[in-house]
């Protein structure tokens, strides 16, 4: 007995006396990525803001935007529109190489504009962001001309977006599409190495870089020799590496441990305000319940938006009311006064409805209950409070936590009464995505109009809005669209999206790409 | 009958059954009287302040919504007993009719359906309740249907061996002999002279099943939100482990007593009944 | 020899048939996979037809089910839907962390369970005996989830002594334990009541009236024969080393087969969710076969009685 | 092998000898491998298990265990009863109370209905599976060993309960015994098998009086007679060969006594003989002797 309990104690003892070695240099940055799940690191074709995250520190865009959605010559030294709005010409360049050696000049531009709209490409976001593109032009080597079929008005801020990075066309060849989005060749600060599935992206600095637009600090190659990006998917275990020293920045810390480290001081802590759409959720206007206006109006008046950002961000986010984030350009503050927290108005606008109030505490109306599917494919925690308060009122909203595979399958089945979605956009122009008729998905037809709302007036201001000849015009089409949106009751934004980011507080440089989501690793260097 | 005193005083007798009897039985009564027992409504968001800790106004605290952990506790104990007990009984009522089957009709359907059972074998049953999930979908009665799925071929292994013993007494063949249909011996003469068998391997698999569906519910495959199965609960009571941790401990406790529970209660039971003999010739 | 080569040949109709049943289950899941593949991407009817027929979807069920058998002979088990990678590339990325977790799960498992039954088997109806029962008992009934979290709050967040995350030997105590958990007390118990059994016997006895000590009988004479219950135990008990993966993979976010499972299914990702599973069953009908060649060679009366039935 | 109406059969022989299996065949809970089985003249041996269920209300089973040839989860009027309903020969008010009649018939109090196998004695216990046997109106009874399961004062009770209930109910049955004494007491006709073969049938007091096969006179021969001398004992030599592998030829050359040089050889074909009207000798024996 004795021998086997001094066995014991031994196990225990060279379990204890190992000590963790921890090895991470300050310039080997290692980064903490929420998402495991990452399947492309082309530009042109993701739509994922979190392959964006990586992709957007290996490319370079024809105009730059620091965090504030101010131009900077990018790739481009200048640029200029010809009067009728339709062409777009662009100096390039003359000193800039990609990572594999290819000289960058405009035929790479008209390469990776053109392949966007080749439907063999299978663009997600790209596609959409340039618009109605025509054709580029190879000037001379060192001048482009972009031709769009109609006036853009979002073309320049479209052309600083991470989906415009320009590619490398010989790797494009090389590889096709497949092969380049799983090692991307491109001409930003650093360049891919390594990926380890579910794991971790590997990049290195790039040693020729020197074309860092003015906004940023530092010139010629970062101070970041080795730039890694766990995967980590559990919050958690993100914080813990965090708080461990095992990663030097980590993306989506929960506002719990943002409020702690503000605090403690041990960590520092930037937030940023994401433009785009905020998470906010489609009604379904096809189907269920929520074919009635006033039963979709009645839902927004039920939620106490503010109340509910609070206890859930604990004040890291704000409540959101119009289908665009108070940061977005034309964002129409009108929306503010739409839908408060009216209970009240919420159950008198259903009696008036038909649906009755059941002895379950569910509404009725001819024997069907008032219920509502609600697959959550973001934020669970937030889809409970909409549940709950949905519920006071006399809605039962079945939540089903869903991954993106059952989430398709039911948008392609028209199969849900409402659904959750959030965008980084910098431009309005991303509303003619979730709200012109055209976009309503059909099945094998992938497209974001969930609420799958068909309004010909809509789809005529979205188009003109698109192609609006000054700011003014502009502004205020979109406030006609915001307008209508609101009217309609189909899109129920609940808070703004908020990217936590905390890191090694011996850092700094830790700066924020535009549109606040993705972070910008070129400036980052040790105190 | 003469035996089942005997049998009862011995299980009485016996202080771990004693505490797993009481422990059932309290949480039992919970489930049945959760309205007169919880103190809230187990789904109303803002009852208190929110990631309170425990207090005499919220026995085990509250959750981010404001929800006390108390009262969902309550609740979901309707949940985890229920499903495990019914995914339970699912498994046996399909691994009897199967097992007593092939075991009664013998010949070429026993040699077939063993060898069915032997490839389920083939799968870890975890595995297969993966599976089963994969195809059908996620959900609290969907995991319930896919861990009694996964079970049937435990279930049939040790009831055919027992069906086969049975299926040797004279009794059955006086059965043959008076001219009695197939289903009417399988179902009528030999399951009832099993059925001990049968009770003592349900409770005892009665622990791993309810484990098993509040797993797969805390991977998020099946009770979903706002459900208060313990399983999920402490899913989404993980990430504010830190900050709250009786919402993570407390649904955990109360799953880890009553599966203690549970399975005194089937150690107890089968060594009252003596079955266990029969049991473990049966894995053989 | 005969008896190992029965065995074989029992193994492998099995396999196949298992095989069988994971391409049918998996070829009635609902859902178009050349949506999947695209990923929810807007397609045209050209490029959703050239991924139907890179799938060899296009191809009929039949010709894909044998083809599916050829080459998961092979050992090539088609692409991801998800990643585009070679399936077969990412179950060998992510082996090695879930054979680490499994063997230190083994290892807690195996040495606290024999500890346990040892302790307790060699004076039964003692207090040390109740003791460890109530301890192996404990082990079979605490959800493997809940008390990976516990000991992440407790030595983790709370008092700071083990790495929630990262690599190497110390990061894997936490998770071992919580796989080892279950597997300790089965272990523990199986020990002790076969132990019980064996100490009974009456060669037991004789040694015992020579004056032999009793550790020496429980360590040389006993063990062997105690130890052939819970090493079928081991072999059965690989269906929990999976589900602890599934698991304790999630709970501790380490990286692995279990992850690459769970993950698979949520996204539908069939030829993965496909691989794994035949991986999975060829492992386990694999093991399950290596248990009873043990067994044969623990016990040689077991490979002539099984020999002769 | 015949059985007339209203005759007893008895068989006899060694244990192993394959009375049991015969008594099974016979009714078909056996399938037998060669022969043939008739039925009030019609050919049942190849009748399906459906055709059999009609016949299966008319021959009737006494089983040797009376422990285990009653399932122990039913009382006496459920096994009684069950019977009855499934061939639908009364409702289930008349059953009750011909099962009220049958059980009074076999002596047993009526309040037993109501109780369980395991309450009841060896001798009870037979009782109620003669009345099991009874319940169907049956016109054939097989009985396969119904005493040698009970203490021998009770053995006498049970037989002359199925003396006097072969009366009553017009039953022709086949006897199945290891014992002689019970035999010569209770059938009209008697057939002596030995490892799956008849070597001699006979009625009985022809049988006892004038054995003409060598294992029967054997058999006899170790009867104890209580009156009388005792005759010289014919002992035979080893045990009862396996019945998977039997000898060739006659199975019973490798004990028999005397046996003749072409027996030994094995060289004689088995089949019997009628020597006398109604007594019928394996040949084998008739030559030899």
């Amino acid at each position: 007995m004795r021998i086997l309990l001094k066995i014991a104690l031994g196990i225990t003892f060279i379990f204890s006396s190992l000590s963790f070695i921890n090895s991470a240099n300050a310039l080997d940055i290692v980064f903490a990525e929420d998402r495991p799940d990452l399947r492309t690191l082309d530009p042109r074709i993701t739509q994922s803001r979190h392959e964006e995250m990586l992709i957007v520190n290996m490319f370079d865009q024809l105009i730059s935007a620091d965090s504030e959605g101010n131009i900077y010559p990018g790739l481009a030294t200048s640029w200029d529109v010809s009067s009728d709005g339709l062409e777009y010409t662009f100096s390039l360049r003359d000193d800039v190489s990609f990572h594999d050696g290819t000289k960058f000049n405009a035929a790479a531009v008209k390469a990776t504009f053109d392949s966007i709209v080749d439907p063999e490409t299978g663009s997600q976001g790209a596609v959409d962001i340039l618009g109605p593109y025509k054709e580029t032009i190879v000037i001379d080597d060192f001048t482009a001309k972009v031709v769009f079929e109609r006036r853009y008005g979002s073309a320049i801020t479209a052309f600083t977006e991470t989906e415009l990075s320009i590619v490398s066309p010989t790797a494009l060849d090389k590889l096709g599409n497949e092969g380049f989005g799983m090692a991307p060749v491109g001409t930003g600060p650093f360049m891919f190495k390594n990926w380890e599935a579910n794991k971790k992206v590997e990049l290195v600095r790039n040693p020729d870089y020197n074309w860092a637009p003015e906004y940023m600090d530092g010139s010629g190659p970062s101070q970041v020799a080795n730039l890694t990006y766990r995967l980590i998917k559990d919050t958690s275990t993100r914080v813990a590496a965090l708080e461990a020293g095992e990663v030097d920045i980590a993306e989506l810390v929960p506002p719990l441990d943002m409020r702690r480290f503000d605090s403690s001081g041990d960590l520092s802590t930037v937030t940023g305000t994401v433009s785009g759409l905020p998470y906010s959720a489609f009604l379904n206007t096809t189907t269920g319940v929520f074919q009635d206006v006033n039963v979709r109006k009645a839902f927004f008046h039920s939620l106490d938006r503010v109340k509910m950002t609070s206890d859930l961000f604990f004040g890291y986010a704000e409540a959101a009311f119009g289908p665009i984030s108070s940061s977005t350009p034309s964002y129409w503050s009108g929306n503010e006064d739409y839908y408060p927290y009216n209970p009240e108005g919420a159950a008198a606008l259903l009696d008036e409805a038909g649906w009755k109030m059941g002895s379950d505490g569910v509404r009725e109306k001819n024997g069907e209950k008032l219920t509502v599917f609600f697959p959550c494919l973001l934020e669970p925690d937030t889809c409970v409070a909409i549940q709950g308060y949905a519920n006071k009122v006399g809605f039962d909203v079945n939540v089903e936590v869903v991954m993106k595979a059952r989430q398709d399958e039911l948008i392609f089945a028209n199969g849900y009464d409402m659904l959750v979605i959030r965008w980084v956009s910098l431009d309005p122009g991303v509303l003619i995505i979730p709200f012109h008729s055209r976009n309503i998905p059909q099945p094998g037809k992938f497209k974001f109009n969930w609420a799958r709302y068909a309004n010909a007036e809509l789809d005529q201001l979205l188009e003109d809005a698109e192609s609006a000849e000054t700011q003014e015009v502009k502004d205020d089409l979109y406030m006609q669209i915001q307008k209508h949106i609101m009217d309609q009751a189909i899109f129920l934004a609940i808070h703004d999206q908020v990217q936590t980011v905390a890191y090694n507080p011996d850092l700094e440089g830790v700066r924020f790409a535009n549109g606040n989501w993705q972070m910008r690793m070129y400036d980052v260097r040790k105190k | 009958m003469k035996n089942f005193s005997i049998i009862l005083k011995r299980f009485l007798l016996n202080k771990g059954s004693a505490f797993g009897g009481i422990f059932l039985l309290i949480i039992i009564i919970g489930a049945i009287f959760a309205p007169l027992i919880a103190p809230y409504n187990w789904n109303e968001v803002d009852t208190g302040p929110r990631l309170a800790p425990p207090s005499w106004d919220f026995l085990f605290g509250t959750d981010i919504h404001g929800r006390d952990v108390f009262s969902r506790i309550v609740y979901g104990a309707r949940y985890s007993l229920s499903v495990g007990v019914i995914s339970v009984l699912f498994g046996i009522i399909a691994g009897s009719i199967f097992g007593i089957t092939i075991a009664y009709i013998g010949g070429r359907v026993d040699i077939i359906g063993s060898r069915i059972i032997d490839v389920m074998f083939g799968f870890p049953s975890f595995l297969l309740s993966l599976l089963v999930v994969a195809i059908i979908g996620v959900g609290l009665w969907n995991v319930v249907f896919a861990v009694g799925l996964a079970s049937i071929p435990h279930f049939a292994r040790i009831i055919r061996s027992a069906a086969l013993q049975v299926k040797e007494q004279p009794y059955i063949e006086a059965c043959v002999n008076m001219g009695f249909g197939k289903i009417r011996i399988m179902f009528n003469h030999i399951l009832p002279n099993i059925f001990p068998i049968i009770i003592v391997i349900a409770t005892m698999d009665l622990g791993g099943a309810i484990i098993s569906i509040a797993s797969l519910s805390f991977l998020g495959l099946g009770a979903q939100p706002p459900e208060p199965e313990w399983g999920a609960m402490l899913s989404s009571g993980r990430e504010y482990m830190r900050y709250a941790p009786w919402t993570m401990i407390y649904p955990g406790l109360f799953l880890f007593l009553t599966v203690m529970s549970v399975n005194l209660l089937g150690d107890r039971l089968s060594i009252a009944l003596d079955a266990r003999q029969s049991v473990d010739k049966g894995k053989v | 020899m005969n008896f190992f080569i029965k065995k074989l040949l029992i193994v492998i109709p099995t396999l196949y048939i298992a095989w069988t049943v994971v391409f049918v289950t998996l070829n009635i899941i609902p859902g178009d996979p050349v949506n999947l593949m695209l990923g929810g991407r807007p397609a045209s009817d050209e490029v959703r037809e050239n991924v139907r027929k890179n799938l060899g979807l296009d191809k009929p069920v039949f010709e894909r089910y044998t083809s599916f058998l050829i080459n998961a002979t092979k050992g090539d088990l088609g692409k991801s839907y998800l990643t585009r990678q070679p399936v077969t590339t990412m179950i060998k990325e992510n082996m090695m962390p879930t054979i680490e977790l499994s063997i230190g799960g083994l290892i807690f498992g195996v040495f606290f369970g024999v500890f346990f039954g040892i302790f307790a088997g060699t004076k039964p109806n003692s207090m040390r005996d109740t003791f460890s029962m109530i301890i192996a008992l404990c082990g079979i009934s605490l959800p493997s989830f809940w008390i990976g979290m516990m000991l992440i709050y407790i030595f983790g967040t709370t008092l700071g002594w083990v790495p929630i995350v990262g690599e190497g030997f110390v990061s894997l105590i936490l998770p071992s334990i919580t796989v080892g958990l279950f597997f300790a007390g089965g272990m523990a118990r199986l020990t002790r009541s076969s132990l019980v059994d064996v100490l009974n016997q009456d060669y037991i006895r004789t040694a015992r009236s020579k004056g032999i000590s009793k550790y020496r009988i429980v360590l040389r004479h006993s063990l062997r024969n105690a130890m052939i219950p819970p090493v079928t135990l081991l072999g059965i008990q690989f269906g929990l080393l999976i589900t602890g993966a599934v698991i304790t993979e999630e709970v501790f976010a380490r990286p692995g087969l279990g992850q690459l499972l769970l993950q698979a299914i949520l996204a539908k990702d069939i030829p993965l969710v496909q691989a794994l599973v035949v991986y999975m069953t060829a492992v386990y009908i694999f093991l399950n076969l290596v248990v009873d060649f043990t067994y044969g060679i623990i016990d040689p009366r077991i490979r002539l009685e099984r020999n002769r039935g | 092998m015949n059985v007339k109406k209203n005759e007893v059969l008895g068989l006899v022989g060694e244990s192993g000898s394959g009375k049991s299996t015969l008594g099974k065949s016979i009714i078909k809970l056996l399938q037998p491998s060669r022969g043939q089985i008739y039925f009030n003249n019609e050919n049942i041996s190849e009748y399906s298990n459906k055709q059999m269920i009609k016949i299966r209300q008319k021959m009737q089973m006494i089983f040797q265990d009376p422990f285990a040839s009653l399932n122990p989860r039913k009382n006496i009027l459920d096994t009684l009863i069950e019977p009855i309903l499934v061939h639908n020969l009364m409702k289930k008010n008349e059953a009750i109370n011909y099962i009220k009649e049958i059980i009074n018939d076999v002596g047993l109090p009526i309040e037993s209905l109501r109780r369980f196998p395991h309450e009841f004695s060896g001798g009870q216990r037979q009782r109620i599976g003669i009345a099991r046997a009874l319940v169907l109106k049956p016109e054939f009874i097989v009985a396969d060993e119904p005493v040698s399961a009970l203490d021998v004062s009770i053995q006498a009770q049970v037989l002359n309960l199925l003396e006097k209930l072969k009366k009553t109910y017009n039953l022709t049955m086949i006897f199945i015994s290891h014992d002689l004494s019970v035999i010569e007491f209770f059938c009209d006709k008697v057939a002596v098998m030995y490892l799956g073969h008849i070597v001699e049938i006979a009625p009985v007091s022809k049988l006892f009086n004038s054995p003409k096969h060598s294992y029967t006179r054997a058999l006899l021969s170790a009867v104890p007679k209580v009156k009388g001398k005792d005759k010289e004992k014919i002992l035979i030599k080893g045990d009862i060969p396996s019945p998977i592998n039997p000898p060739s030829g006659c199975v019973f050359r490798t004990r028999c006594p005397n046996p003749g040089i072409d027996c030994k050889g094995g060289n004689i074909e088995m089949g019997l003989i009628e020597i006398e009207p109604g007594h019928w000798v394996d040949q084998c024996c008739v030559n030899c002797n």
